[in-house]
C-alpha cells in the first residue's frame, strides 16, 4: 500500500483540522481559483500590514490534498514578509513539481515536507497547488500596496 | 434479464487486450473501469494498422501508384464497414479527429452559411432562432453550440434534468418550437449512463423543421445503433472509445444535408476548382475532408468495428447490462454511497441506462476515493467527466465514474466494490 | 557541395523501413518517390506507438490513475521534444489532426476574434483589412485565407511566381502595407522545391505589424529548422511527412499570440469553466486541443524527432540535397522533359531548393507518364499536387513530381530517369 | 509489363486520332467538367434532334485515357437515341467501376471494351470517365427539349 506515502498523517491532520479558515475582513485582495478538472475551488483573502501578510483567510471545496495544502499555506505564510512568503511559495511549488526527486527542506516547508509524497502522483500536483495559486494571484492583486 | 444468446467469454477476449495483462501500482493486477473516458485496444486492431503502415502507406486520394490505390482502397473500404456498422452509407460518412471535431465541424458549418450560397440557406442562423441542448450534455456537445449562439446571435435554451437523471421533457413542446432551428442531445450520458428517448426529441424536432444532433459517442460502442433509423440529421462518435485508435471519428450527416451544406475545414483533397481569387468545393464526403487525413487511423478503426461484429453488438450490451446491475447492486448496499441516475428498480433491473456508474461518497472526495481505488488497481475516473453544469444541476462538485466494457467481468465489479470500501476505511468514514 | 558530414548509410536506414522492402507491379523493387506527399515509417515509430498501446494507453489530462499518469507523461514528452526539434518551448506547440488544421485554426480564430473578448482585438479582421499570401502556396495555405476574406470583408492579395520558380517580391512593398493584417507564405513549395526568403518577408510583415504564418511542411521534415530563430508568429507541419503517424499535425505559435487568442474547436479538456450558457477557457497549448487528443499519435511523432536527431537534419538536408542535383542534372539530359522550378546553376549546383522535383514530358500527359512510372515500380505523383493556381501560372495543366527523403538513393534517381525516357518511348515520343 | 493491357492500341488509336473533336454549333446544352485531383478538363456540347444525339463534340486537356474514351463516346453515342446512348453509358461505367471483374460486351460497348483493362487501375477510372460525365450532364441540361 502506497497510499500512505502520499497521505501523510500530517496531511489528514490538515484536512480534518484546517487552519485558518474562514473567509475574514477585512482583507486587500481576493482570489478565486477552479481546478477545471474536477470542479474543485477555493476563495482567498489577503491581508497586508505593510510588507507582512497579517492574514489568509479561505473557503472552498476541494479533495484532501487541496484542503490540507492550503491550511499548510496559512501556517507557513501569515506574519512572514511578502518577499519570504513568495519564497517559501517556490519551494513549496519546486518540490510538488519534483516529480519526488526533490529533497524537502524541513525549516522552509515545515508541515508543507509532508506533500512530498503527493509530487510522485502528477495528476493530484494541480490540487496541492491550487491554494497557492489563489495566493499568489491575490498577492499580485493588491498590487501597489505590497 | 434473460440472455438471448450465449454470454461473452471474457478470459478469451481479454486475452486479446494486451494491455490488459499489465500490472499496476506494485503487482496490482490492472482492473480498468474507465473505457468511458478511452478504451484499450485489441491485437486485431493494432495488428491491422500495422501490416497497413508496414504494406500499403500512401496518401489516398491523390496518387496514381499502387501503394496509392492500395490505400484508398483500405480508406474506403473501412469508411464502408463503418458506415454500415452504423445502418448507414458511405458517402454519409465524414472522418474527423475525435466526435468533438464532428460536432465544431456542424456548427462551423451553419455559421460559414451565413456567407456561403443560397443552397446552404438552411443552415443560416441569427438572432431570433434557438438553439436547444441538453443540462445532461457532454461539454463537446455544449460548447460549441454556446460558441455558434455568441457569433450568431441565435439563444441557447435547454432541457433540465430529474433529480433521478432523465432528462426533463415535461416542457419538450415550449422548448422546442418553431424557433428552434437545431436540437443537439446526446444519446446516452458519459455520467449517468441515461438513454435518452431519441424518438420524442426527433418527432419534435421534425415537427418544427428544426435538425437534430445526437451525441452517439457512448452508445455506437455499447450497442447497436441504426443511426438511419434513429432519423437524426447528423451524429458523432470517437474511434477511441469503440476499441479503435485515437485521433479518428465519425461525423454522419444524411446525404442531402451534406450535399447542401457549406464546408469547415479548407485546403487540399476538398476542392473542386482553386483560383487565387476563389474555390469550389467537391461532392461529400471529401467537402469534409481537407488536407491528409487520418488514413492508418480509419483501417484502425475498420477492425475495430470488424472485431465489435465478430462479437456481436447486442452481447456486448447485455454483457455490460449485467456489469451494470451488478455494480448498481453492489453500490446501493455500501452505506453512504449515491449513485447518480437511473438506479435499479423494485425487480432489481433498470432500463435505458447504460454502463457508467458514476458515484460520491459521503465524506470521502472523488479525487481521494479515486486515488484509493487506483492503489487497489482499480482505474476509475474522477471529476466532472466534462459535464459540469450536470455535476451542478445534481449538487455535487464532482463523482467517480466506473465505465464498463465487453473485456469487464464480475470480478472487476467486485475490486471496486472493495476498494470503494477501503477508500471509506482510509478516510474513517466506515 | 562539400560534404561536412559523414554522408547516410542509405542501405542501413532503408532496413528500418519495412514498406521498402516490399515489391509491387509483378515483383518491381518499390522505388518510393512520394514522399512530399506522405512519408513512410520506421519501426521505431511503428514501435514506439505500439509499445505506447499495449502498455500505458489511457485519456491523457482526464484521469489519477496509473495508466493515465503515464499516458499524459508519454504525450506530455512528445510535446516536448516535438518543440525543442523546432526550436521553441512545449506551451507554443499545439496538437491538430493535420497541418491543414492548424492554418484554419489561426484563421478561424482570427474570425472568432470579431466576438470574443477585447483581449482578442488585435486577431479582428474586417473590410479595408488585407491578407496576403503567394501564387505557390499549396491550397492549404490558401484556401483557409480565401474563406477568412469572404467571410470578414477582407481582402485577399499576393505575390506571384517568377519564370524560374521563385517568389516575386518586386512588388513586396507594395504588397505588405499597413494595411496588410497577416502574410501567409510555404517555407518550401511542395512542387518547386523553392525554399522562400523567410526573413525578408517577415522583416517586411513586422514593419507594418502584420502576423506572419509559415507553411513549414515541406521544411521541417527535411533540414534543421528553428521557428523561433526565423522569428514567424505561426508555423504549422505536419507528422506522416516527417516518418511520424497520419493524424497528427503541430501549429507553432508565439507565447503571446496563443495566449490572447481565442479558442476554434472547443468541447472538453480545453475549458476553465462551463456553465450552460458561457465559459471561460483553459490557457495554451490546452484552450486549441478540445476532445480527447491525438495521443498515440503524439508518441509516435515523439519517436520520429528521435529518429530524424538520431540521423541529423544537416545529413538528412545534404543527402536530399545530393539527390536533387543529381535527378536535375539527369533529367536536364533527357530531351523534351522540362523541370518546373529552379534548376542547376552554371556549376551544376542549386542554391535554395529542396528535394521536390516536379516536372513535364512533351507528348505524355502526367498521368500517362506515372502510369508508365508505376508500372516500372517507381513511385511518383502526379496532378496540380494541391497547388492549382502555381500550375495555372506556369502554363501546365499538371506535372509529373518525384520527392525524396532520407531513404532514397542515387539508385531511386537512376530508376526515375530509367522510367521517364521508357514513358517516352512507351508514347513514341523518344 | 502491365501496361499493354491498359494502353490497348484502340486507346493510343483514339488518343492520337480523336473522333469528332472541336466544338461545334449549333448545340442544344454545354457541359465543363473538371479532374479535381488533376485538372484534366471537358466542355462538351450535345445537340439532339428529337429524341435523337444528332451531334457531340468537345475540346479538353487530358491524359490518352480521358481523351480516348471521350473519342469513344462519340462513336458511341451520335446518331443513337437518348434512352439508348444512356444505356450505353450505364453499360460503360458499369465496367469502369467493375475493378477488371465485368466482362464488356463488345455488342454495346464497341471499341469501349479496350477500357477493360483501365478498370484495374481504380485511380484512372476517374479519367475514363470525365468526358462521360460531361455528356450525362450536359443530356440533363438539354432539358425539356430531350
Ligand atoms: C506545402 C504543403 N502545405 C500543406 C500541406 C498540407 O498538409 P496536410 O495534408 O498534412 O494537412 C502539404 C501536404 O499535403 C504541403 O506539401
Ligand atoms: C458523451 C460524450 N460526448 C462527447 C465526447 C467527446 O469525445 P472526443 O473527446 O473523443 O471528441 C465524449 C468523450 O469524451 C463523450 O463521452
Amino acid at each position: 500500500m502506497q497510499l500512505q506515502q502520499m497521505y501523510q498523517e500530517i496531511i489528514l491532520d490538515h484536512y480534518k483540522n484546517p487552519h485558518g479558515r474562514g473567509l475574514r475582513e477585512p482583507y486587500d485582495a481576493e482570489s478565486f481559483q477552479v481546478n477545471p478538472t474536477c470542479g474543485d475551488e477555493v476563495t482567498l483573502r489577503v491581508r497586508l500590514a505593510g510588507d507582512t501578510v497579517e492574514d489568509v483567510s479561505y473557503e472552498g471545496q476541494g479533495c484532501s490534498i487541496s484542503q490540507a495544502s492550503t491550511s499548510v499555506l496559512t501556517d507557513l505564510v501569515v506574519g512572514r514578509g511578502v518577499a519570504d512568503a513568495l519564497s517559501t511559495m517556490d519551494a513549496f511549488v519546486e518540490l510538488m513539481q519534483g516529480r519526488g526527486q526533490v529533497e524537502p527542506d524541513e525549516d522552509v516547508l515545515e508541515d508543507g515536507i509532508a506533500f512530498a509524497g503527493v509530487a510522485k502522483y502528477p495528476a493530484r500536483v494541480k490540487c496541492a497547488l491550487l491554494g497557492w495559486m489563489a495566493f499568489k494571484d491575490a498577492l499580485a492583486r493588491t498590487g501597489g500596496q505590497a | 434479464m434473460t440472455a438471448l444468446t450465449a454470454p461473452l467469454d471474457v478470459a478469451a477476449l481479454r486475452a486479446d487486450f494486451p494491455i490488459l495483462g499489465r500490472t499496476v501500482r506494485d503487482g496490482k493486477r490492472l482492473v480498468y473501469l474507465d473505457s468511458g473516458a478511452t478504451s484499450q485496444r485489441p491485437r486485431q486492431v493494432l495488428d491491422a494498422e500495422r501490416e497497413f503502415l508496414e504494406r500499403h502507406n500512401a496518401a489516398v486520394h491523390r496518387g496514381a501508384h499502387q501503394l496509392a490505390e492500395e490505400a484508398t482502397d483500405a480508406y474506403e473500404s473501412a469508411r464502408a464497414r463503418i458506415a454500415a456498422f452504423v445502418g448507414v452509407t458511405p458517402d454519409e460518412v465524414v472522418f474527423t479527429k475525435n466526435a468533438t471535431e464532428g460536432i465544431n465541424l456542424v456548427a462551423y458549418a451553419m455559421g460559414n452559411a451565413a456567407t456561403a450560397g443560397p443552397e446552404s440557406a438552411r443552415f443560416v442562423l441569427g438572432p431570433g432562432d434557438e438553439i436547444v441542448v441538453t443540462e445532461m450534455e457532454h461539454h463537446a456537445n455544449l460548447v460549441p453550440w454556446q460558441q455558434l449562439a455568441q457569433r450568431t446571435g441565435a439563444t441557447l435554451r435547454w432541457f433540465g434534468v430529474t433529480d433521478d437523471g432523465r432528462l426533463d421533457l415535461s416542457d419538450l413542446d415550449a422548448l422546442v418550437t418553431e424557433r428552434t432551428r437545431l436540437v443537439a442531445f446526446t444519446h446516452q450520458s458519459n455520467v449517468l449512463g441515461t438513454v435518452n428517448p431519441v424518438a420524442a426529441l426527433v418527432a419534435r424536432a421534425q415537427a418544427v423543421g428544426a435538425l437534430t444532433v445526437l451525441d452517439a459517442c457512448q452508445s455506437v460502442p455499447h450497442a447497436p445503433v441504426d443511426l438511419a433509423a434513429l432519423g437524426v440529421d447528423f451524429a458523432v462518435f470517437s474511434g477511441h472509445k469503440m476499441l479503435g485508435p485515437s485521433g479518428i471519428g465519425v461525423l454522419y450527416g444524411r446525404r442531402e444535408l451534406l450535399g447542401s451544406m457549406p464546408p469547415f475545414l479548407t485546403g487540399g483533397s476538398m476542392i473542386e476548382m482553386v483560383e487565387m481569387a476563389r474555390s469550389t468545393f467537391a461532392p461529400p464526403p471529401q467537402r469534409f475532408e481537407a488536407g491528409v487525413p487520418m488514413t492508418s487511423q480509419a483501417v484502425g478503426l475498420g477492425a475495430a468495428v470488424d472485431y465489435l461484429n465478430a462479437v456481436g453488438m447486442d452481447r456486448v450490451a447485455e454483457h455490460e447490462h449485467a456489469l451494470t446491475v451488478a455494480a448498481l447492486a453492489g453500490l446501493a448496499e455500501i452505506p453512504g454511497v449515491r449513485v447518480l441516475g437511473p438506479g435499479l428498480d423494485a425487480a432489481g433491473d433498470v432500463a435505458d441506462r447504460g454502463g457508467a456508474v458514476s458515484f460520491v461518497i459521503d465524506g470521502v472526495h472523488p479525487h481521494d476515493a479515486g486515488q484509493v481505488l487506483d492503489d487497489e488497481g482499480v482505474a476509475v475516473r474522477v471529476g466532472h467527466h466534462c459535464a459540469w453544469p450536470l455535476h451542478r444541476r445534481l449538487a455535487v462538485p464532482a463523482s467517480v465514474r466506473a465505465s464498463f466494457y465487453l473485456y469487464n467481468d464480475l470480478g472487476d465489479i467486485a475490486a471496486l466494490l472493495d476498494g470503494v470500501r477501503a477508500a471509506q476505511r482510509f478516510f474513517g468514514v466506515a
